[in-house]
């Protein structure tokens, strides 16, 4: 009979996403399994990712590939799934259960402060800078926020970060990009923390024709490996969403032959910029 | 002339206002108006449309504050805050213009806000408002199911639905503001019967209609407003001439009626065997160039329907409508005007006016084709031009072309109505109750103007029901009865008679009549 | 003039709006039979009807309350904002402050009741269109849980019993072979009570009559502003119960989520019959329509559709769920 | 009773209408003058004020497109995905296709205009009210968008010139001390264009006719249905435009991006002064409308006000400026 392994996402239109799906499609190929992949549409619908789960258990699948939009929420169908003797694989945010086998993740609080560390070095340790989060709520957008301020109050005593903002689409973090360099005329740097935030900084900060301002973003995609080249950002953390996909596919066939798994597959992330774009360790974990 | 207001016996009137005045943006619509009503009489309030006899009794109602005078309340000043509060007063109002909930039945409607109830208060009590209702209806000898929804009624009928909620309170003063103008003689006797009743209850009634017979037949006094003004009151004996030259301010002559020998002229438009389920059943009728037939019958008859199925408003089961004598496929009122007819509506407010445009703007609205540049551009110089004229040759009151069509009274908006069909100069006219709500100067003028559209060579139909108005206009009459032409009477031969035992042929009488 | 038509239980049953509510269901049915054929070893399952009836629950309540502001011919914007700050300060009276449970709940419902009475009286008071009011609500809502949450989630996993609100099942423990989950149970116990709120009492009356003539309601001496507060106000209070029943689904509240939700909510409330203009309208037309939408989307999900053709496939459901319902409605 | 007056071009400044408009305009500036007091070095510069005007300049397009929806009493819920949808088929023709700059413009507004079409001939042809027939076609774009790009944005890196279309600036070459981008000069021009259309021409005369009495239109004899499809065309060719900016601007069709947008769009109509029942309307007013949210929005950032309590003020604010416009017309 037909291995099928569901993966219920936290979205599906970012390029993040599509990266992480492509990399479970691998995986269904190599071990001749069937995927599917599905997201809600923002990362605000916790209830609609638990209908999206329990539809995919109503498929009676053979194992279920979940990335939490909410570390708790999803707990009672988990119990069922293990009731049901549903092996669950989670990656990208994990779950506060010891219900899923295994999790593939980024550590996205440790990949925040090497954004805070390369982001300081380039301004020499010192000044203001700002932060273009992605949203409120997320875990990885508070993730990402939280490792970034903790590793600035921590270590750079002399830099001030002067504003928070949530970018949301690339236009608002254009938008917000620009009335950032309007309001802070000293401002020196801005995180943005995931690919609209950082696409959009760059954006506003062109439009706004400033320069000596230092952008560090997350994620990869066609648009911020472009602006990296011309110097608008400086450099960005990208993860590995094409394994973090593999591996969770992987993890799930393993799981359903009975191999042993570690609690964490750390997928790793990346600082990349201009000088090691074309290395073969970082363009495996780029994409478009 | 004898003037009432200063000598009347010593009562106390139950209502009376003293330099009441009112302004709305560019009209003074009352300026220093004095009234009274005492118990036990109708006291009719006439005059020329946008008089200011609504806004009046929109102010005694509590629907409008006024801006100054003074108010009383049996000689007590009162401030009349709202329509809630008027009702508290025991002030009632039937409104010139209706105001029913469509999608509530018609005992809903009369109860609104005074439902009984049941569990302790918690639920609506419908089996006893339903009674109430009946009960209301057999004491009005209105045959009506309490649990139709108003929607589905007539405009004749909902105007009793209207009645009747006015006369479910107890009231001392009761407002009539044209509650007669979609009426049928019959049921104008029936109301005419229960107001005789109220007044010798002691209620006070104000009477407004354009119907001049029905003061005669009904009012104690008469108050005649012109402009925002009140001219005088007389009593209701008063010559009416006399009556109608306060209101006007001057004598209007009385037309004779002429009719033209039209039997040669081209036929413009033939109707054959119009079917829609039960409400048009198997019409025909044809109208000549110069004619004027009128449609006569009881409400509810089918007239209206037949209107606007010939003007493609509904779809038809069957039939087929001719023009010049070439066939014509009418599926859309589009197609009529192109084929040359227009139609004016018996609802204005729903179907005939774009209320919340200007005046020139629903003038120039079937023809605008005709007032653009480069198809496309409006030419506001030709708009200006030809609205202006119409304003002109129907004396239609209003500060401007570019006033708002809803604040117009309801004459002027009918005259509105008229003037952008002889704009757009159709050679086929449907006119459907055409003089509803419009003084009796006017209606003279408007008479007047179709007697000579006709004459100008244009096929007109005339659906009233008014029967002094078929028959002073019609050169033929047609009469239907339940969806059915029952009858066709020449002109020089038709009296109130005749039409009226045509308009009862029921079916079940006399086999179906068509001779024409 | 037709004789009064006495209407028995038979005649009405037969009506026109009964026929068109049973034709709506009949589409109810279709799709369902459709995606039985299509997949019956996944769809035709208990457990997955469980879990329509479960994910119908939160859009279900808000389209209940929805149905009673559309009516009036209103509008409201907020319903998703409300019901995510409804169960925001859920959390803050049962697990931020301590207070008892039962306290709690009531409190987040009146906070729910405020908030639409606010809404209602911006609409009546200041003269803005509901569209306006319920879409400044709707901001001004989201701020105020982000606000009072500092952005984080709270957590109701120490309160005893919370997650049972929606998730228990007390017909389960009757009848162990139904375990019909609490918040199904009370989405139908409050489209009783708001079927006959809408029907048998004054508020309901009301409502019809607010939105078949606002201005007929106020000559006729009725207190226009005060119900139509008082319309919202209980709307206000539903979106409170399904603030509770989301908060106890996920065991916490969740203070960005909601937005989007209030389209959800109207679609399903058009497609059960209620009419956008005003004046008509059903709560067992607006459960079938909240079913339909469930239905379809679970289905297509089953079927493993594509999440894009998703979206297309619910557009065209949406337009042609409507447009059929007025072909019902001309032919009556 | 007064005559019939004679409006001079000094009365009609005068007039309570000009008045309004004046007076929305006197909130502008309001709003402007409280930001350059509280900030005047960020806020009170020229590059900021650019910044504002690029800032409206898709949701002022926007709002100028669902103005003439609103005016016929419609609501237009698809604009802002319908904008994504033309940037996206810009991509296809000009990047996917290799198709010439001003063919592939032409092709994407002609596509925006058909997506109009088809919302227009399912409001009249199925009946299908807008609020719903407009739903329906959101998310069906919005699957479209994402189908046609396979959720991939397209990228006009290669295309010559074409950040320049929102980017660029003619004028700056000209006087290269006021460098407004092109994107600003395209909205006014639409703005412009628009206004002619809406006051001078019949399409503008039956936008308005339709909101004001649909049936006594009909009725006139005019082809409502037609005159409705042209109008919801014609509001689509211009989200089309609003494509085109979002597209240049970013350099890349975003598939994702584009829903709410409908909601500020249609915020800035309201707060400009056009009715949600239709009848009633100004270009200028939708701009006046659009400024205010962005100078708000803008200022509140400039002057780093945490955005939950940006959510906050943006709510009440639109309730208070639509408040304020009743006011002034009560007041006329
Ligand atoms: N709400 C309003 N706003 C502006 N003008 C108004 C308003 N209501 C009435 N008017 C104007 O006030 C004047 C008096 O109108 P009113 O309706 O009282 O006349 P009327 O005597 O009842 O006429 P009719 O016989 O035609 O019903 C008219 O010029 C009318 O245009
Ligand atoms: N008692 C009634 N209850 C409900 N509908 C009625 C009633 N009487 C008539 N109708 C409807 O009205 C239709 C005919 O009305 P229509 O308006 O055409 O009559 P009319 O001759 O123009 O009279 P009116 O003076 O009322 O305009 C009927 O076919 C029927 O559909
Ligand atoms: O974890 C995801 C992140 O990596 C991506 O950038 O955006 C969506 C997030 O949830
Ligand atoms: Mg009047
Ligand atoms: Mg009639």
């Amino acid at each position: 009979q037909e291995i099928y392994i569901p993966l219920v996402s936290k979205g599906f239109q970012h390029q993040f996403w599509q990266a992480v799906k492509q990399g479970a499609d691998q995986a269904g190929k190599d071990y001749k399994v069937r995927v599917t992949f599905e997201g809600p549409e923002t990362e605000q619908q916790v209830d609609k990712q638990i209908d999206m789960l329990s539809a995919a258990m109503a498929k009676k699948p053979s194992a279920i590939g979940f990335a939490a939009l909410d570390s708790k929420a999803a707990i009672p169908l988990l119990r069922k799934a293990k009731a049901a003797n549903i092996p669950v694989i989670a990656f990208d945010s994990g779950v506060d259960s010891d219900i899923p086998v295994t999790t593939a993740t980024t550590n996205n609080l440790a990949a925040a402060a090497l954004a805070a560390d390369k982001l300081a070095e380039k301004i020499g340790g010192e000044g203001e800078v700002a932060v273009i989060a992605h949203d409120q709520t997320s875990r990885t957008g508070v993730d990402r926020r939280d490792g970034f301020l903790n590793q600035i109050k921590a270590k750079y005593p002399k830099i001030k970060v002067v504003d928070v903002q949530y970018g949301g689409d690339q236009l608002k973090s254009a938008e917000i990009a620009k009335t950032l360099v309007q309001a802070h005329p000293k401002l020196k740097g801005i995180f943005g923390t995931n690919e609209p935030g950082a696409i959009g900084a760059g954006k506003g900060i062109k439009e706004a024709k400033k320069s000596g301002i230092v952008i560090i973003g997350f994620d990869s995609g066609k648009a911020q490996k472009d602006m990296i080249n011309d110097g608008t950002i400086a450099g960005s953390i990208t993860q590995n969403p094409v394994g973090i996909g593999y591996k969770t596919v992987e993890a799930a066939v393993k799981t359903l032959k009975g191999e042993k798994l570690p609690t964490i597959i750390d997928t790793g992330f990346y600082y990349y910029d201009k000088s090691n774009m074309s290395d073969p360790q970082i363009s495996a974990v780029l994409y478009d | 002339m004898t003037s009432l207001s200063s000598q009347g016996p010593a009562v106390t009137p139950l209502i009376s206002v003293e330099n009441l005045s009112k302004s709305f943006p560019g009209v003074k619509a009352l300026d220093k108006v004095r009234f009274d009503l005492r118990p036990g009489e109708v006291h009719a309030l006439m005059g020329e449309n946008g008089a200011g006899k609504s806004t009046l009794m929109k102010i005694l109602a509590g629907v409008y504050r006024k801006d100054s005078g003074e108010v009383r309340l049996d000689g007590e000043p009162v401030e009349i805050e709202s329509p809630a509060h008027a009702q508290s007063l025991a002030i009632g109002i039937i409104h010139q213009e209706l105001h029913l909930m469509a999608h509530l039945t018609a005992a809903q409607n009369i109860f609104l806000g005074r439902e009984p109830r049941k569990a302790a208060g918690l639920l609506l009590d419908e089996d006893q408002l339903n009674r109430d209702t009946q009960a209301l209806f057999d004491r009005l000898h209105l045959v009506l199911a309490p649990t139709t929804p108003v929607g589905e009624l007539t405009v004749a009928r909902q105007q009793m639905v209207e009645i009747a909620k006015a006369l479910s309170f107890k009231t001392r003063v009761l407002i009539m503001d044209e509650p007669t103008a979609a009426l049928n003689n019959a049921e104008i006797g029936e109301l005419f019967r229960i107001i005789r009743q109220l007044r010798s209850e002691g209620v006070g009634i104000v009477y407004i209609s354009h119907k001049m017979d029905e003061i005669q037949r009904i009012a104690d006094r008469v108050t005649v407003m012109r402009d925002g003004a009140t001219i005088d009151t007389v009593p209701a004996d008063t010559p009416m001439a006399q009556v109608i030259a306060m209101m006007v301010g001057r004598y209007l002559e009385h037309a004779d009626k002429h009719i033209p020998d039209t039997s040669a002229n081209e036929v413009l438009l033939e109707a054959r065997g119009l079917t829609r389920g039960r409400a048009i059943r198997d019409v025909s009728f044809s109208v000549r160039r110069g004619e004027i037939v009128g449609f006569a019958g009881l409400m509810g008859a089918g007239r209206t329907e037949v209107a606007r199925a010939v003007f493609g408003a509904d779809p038809l089961d069957a039939g087929e409508i001719f023009v010049r004598g070439q066939h014509v496929r009418i599926r859309s009122p589009q197609d009529a005007v192109r084929a040359g007819m227009g139609y004016l509506s018996e609802d204005r407010k729903h179907f005939g006016l774009a209320t919340g445009m200007d005046v020139e703007s629903n003038i120039t609205l079937p023809s605008l084709k005709r007032w653009l540049k480069w198809g496309m551009f409006l030419n506001r110089a030709a708009i200006h031009q030809v609205s202006q004229q119409m304003v002109e040759k129907l004396r239609i009151k209003t500060p401007s072309l570019t006033q708002t069509a809803r604040l117009l009274s309801g004459g002027n908006q009918q005259k509105v109505v008229i003037a952008k069909w002889l704009v757009q100069d159709c050679d086929i006219l449907i006119f459907d109750e055409p003089t509803r709500g419009i003084d009796v100067g006017a209606k003279s003028e408007i008479y007047k103007l179709l007697i000579d559209l006709a004459a100008q060579g244009r096929a007109i139909v005339v659906i009233s029901s008014e029967l002094p108005e078929v028959l002073q206009l019609s050169h033929r009459v047609l009469v239907m009865c339940e969806g059915r032409i029952t009858g066709e009477v020449p002109g020089s031969e038709a009296t109130q008679e005749n039409l009226m035992a045509l308009a009862t042929r029921r079916e079940a009488a006399t086999a179906p009549v068509t001779e024409h | 003039m037709t004789p009064p038509a006495k209407s028995s239980w038979l005649s009405r049953l037969a009506s026109a709006q009964a026929k068109q509510k049973l034709l709506a269901f009949a589409s109810l049915i279709a799709l369902i039979v459709v995606f039985s054929v299509l997949k019956p070893e996944a769809f035709m399952t208990q457990d997955n009807f469980i879990g329509i009836l479960q994910s119908t629950t939160v859009i279900g309540v808000l389209a209940i309350a929805s149905t009673f502001v559309i009516i009036t011919s209103g509008i409201d914007l907020s319903v998703g904002v409300l019901m995510t700050f409804c169960a925001v300060m859920a959390g803050v009276f049962i697990v931020n402050l301590g207070l008892p449970l039962p306290l709690g709940i009531v409190l987040a419902l009146a906070m729910g009741a405020l908030s639409g009475c606010v809404s209602g009286l911006v609409i009546t008071k200041l003269k803005v269109p509901p569209f306006i009011a319920t879409l400044g609500m709707m901001m001004l809502l989201k701020g105020l849980s982000l606000l009072i949450t500092q952005t984080r989630p709270i957590y109701f996993s120490d309160v005893e019993g919370f997650d049972q609100i929606a998730l228990g099942s007390l017909i389960g423990e009757v009848f162990p072979s139904l375990p019909i989950p609490n918040g199904v149970l009370i989405m139908f116990v409050v489209a009783v009570v708001c079927a006959v709120v809408l029907n048998k009492t004054a508020l309901g009356r009301y409502t019809f009559a607010l939105g078949s003539n606002e201005e007929a309601v106020r000559l006729s001496g009725v207190n226009v502003d005060r119900w139509k507060v008082i319309v919202y106000t209980f709307a206000g209070t539903i979106c409170g119960i399904a603030g509770l029943l989301i908060a106890s689904r996920l065991n916490s509240a969740q203070p960005a989520l909601g937005q989007g939700y209030e389209l959800d909510a109207i679609a399903a409330v058009v497609i059960g019959g209620t009419s956008l203009s005003g004046g008509v309208g059903t709560i067992l037309g607006t459960l079938i329509g909240a079913f339909i939408m469930s239905v379809l989307i679970n289905g297509l999900r089953i079927m493993s559709v594509a999440q894009e053709w998703q979206m297309v496939l619910t557009g065209l459901i949406i337009i042609l769920a409507v447009y059929t319902d007025n072909l019902r409605r001309n032919k009556k």
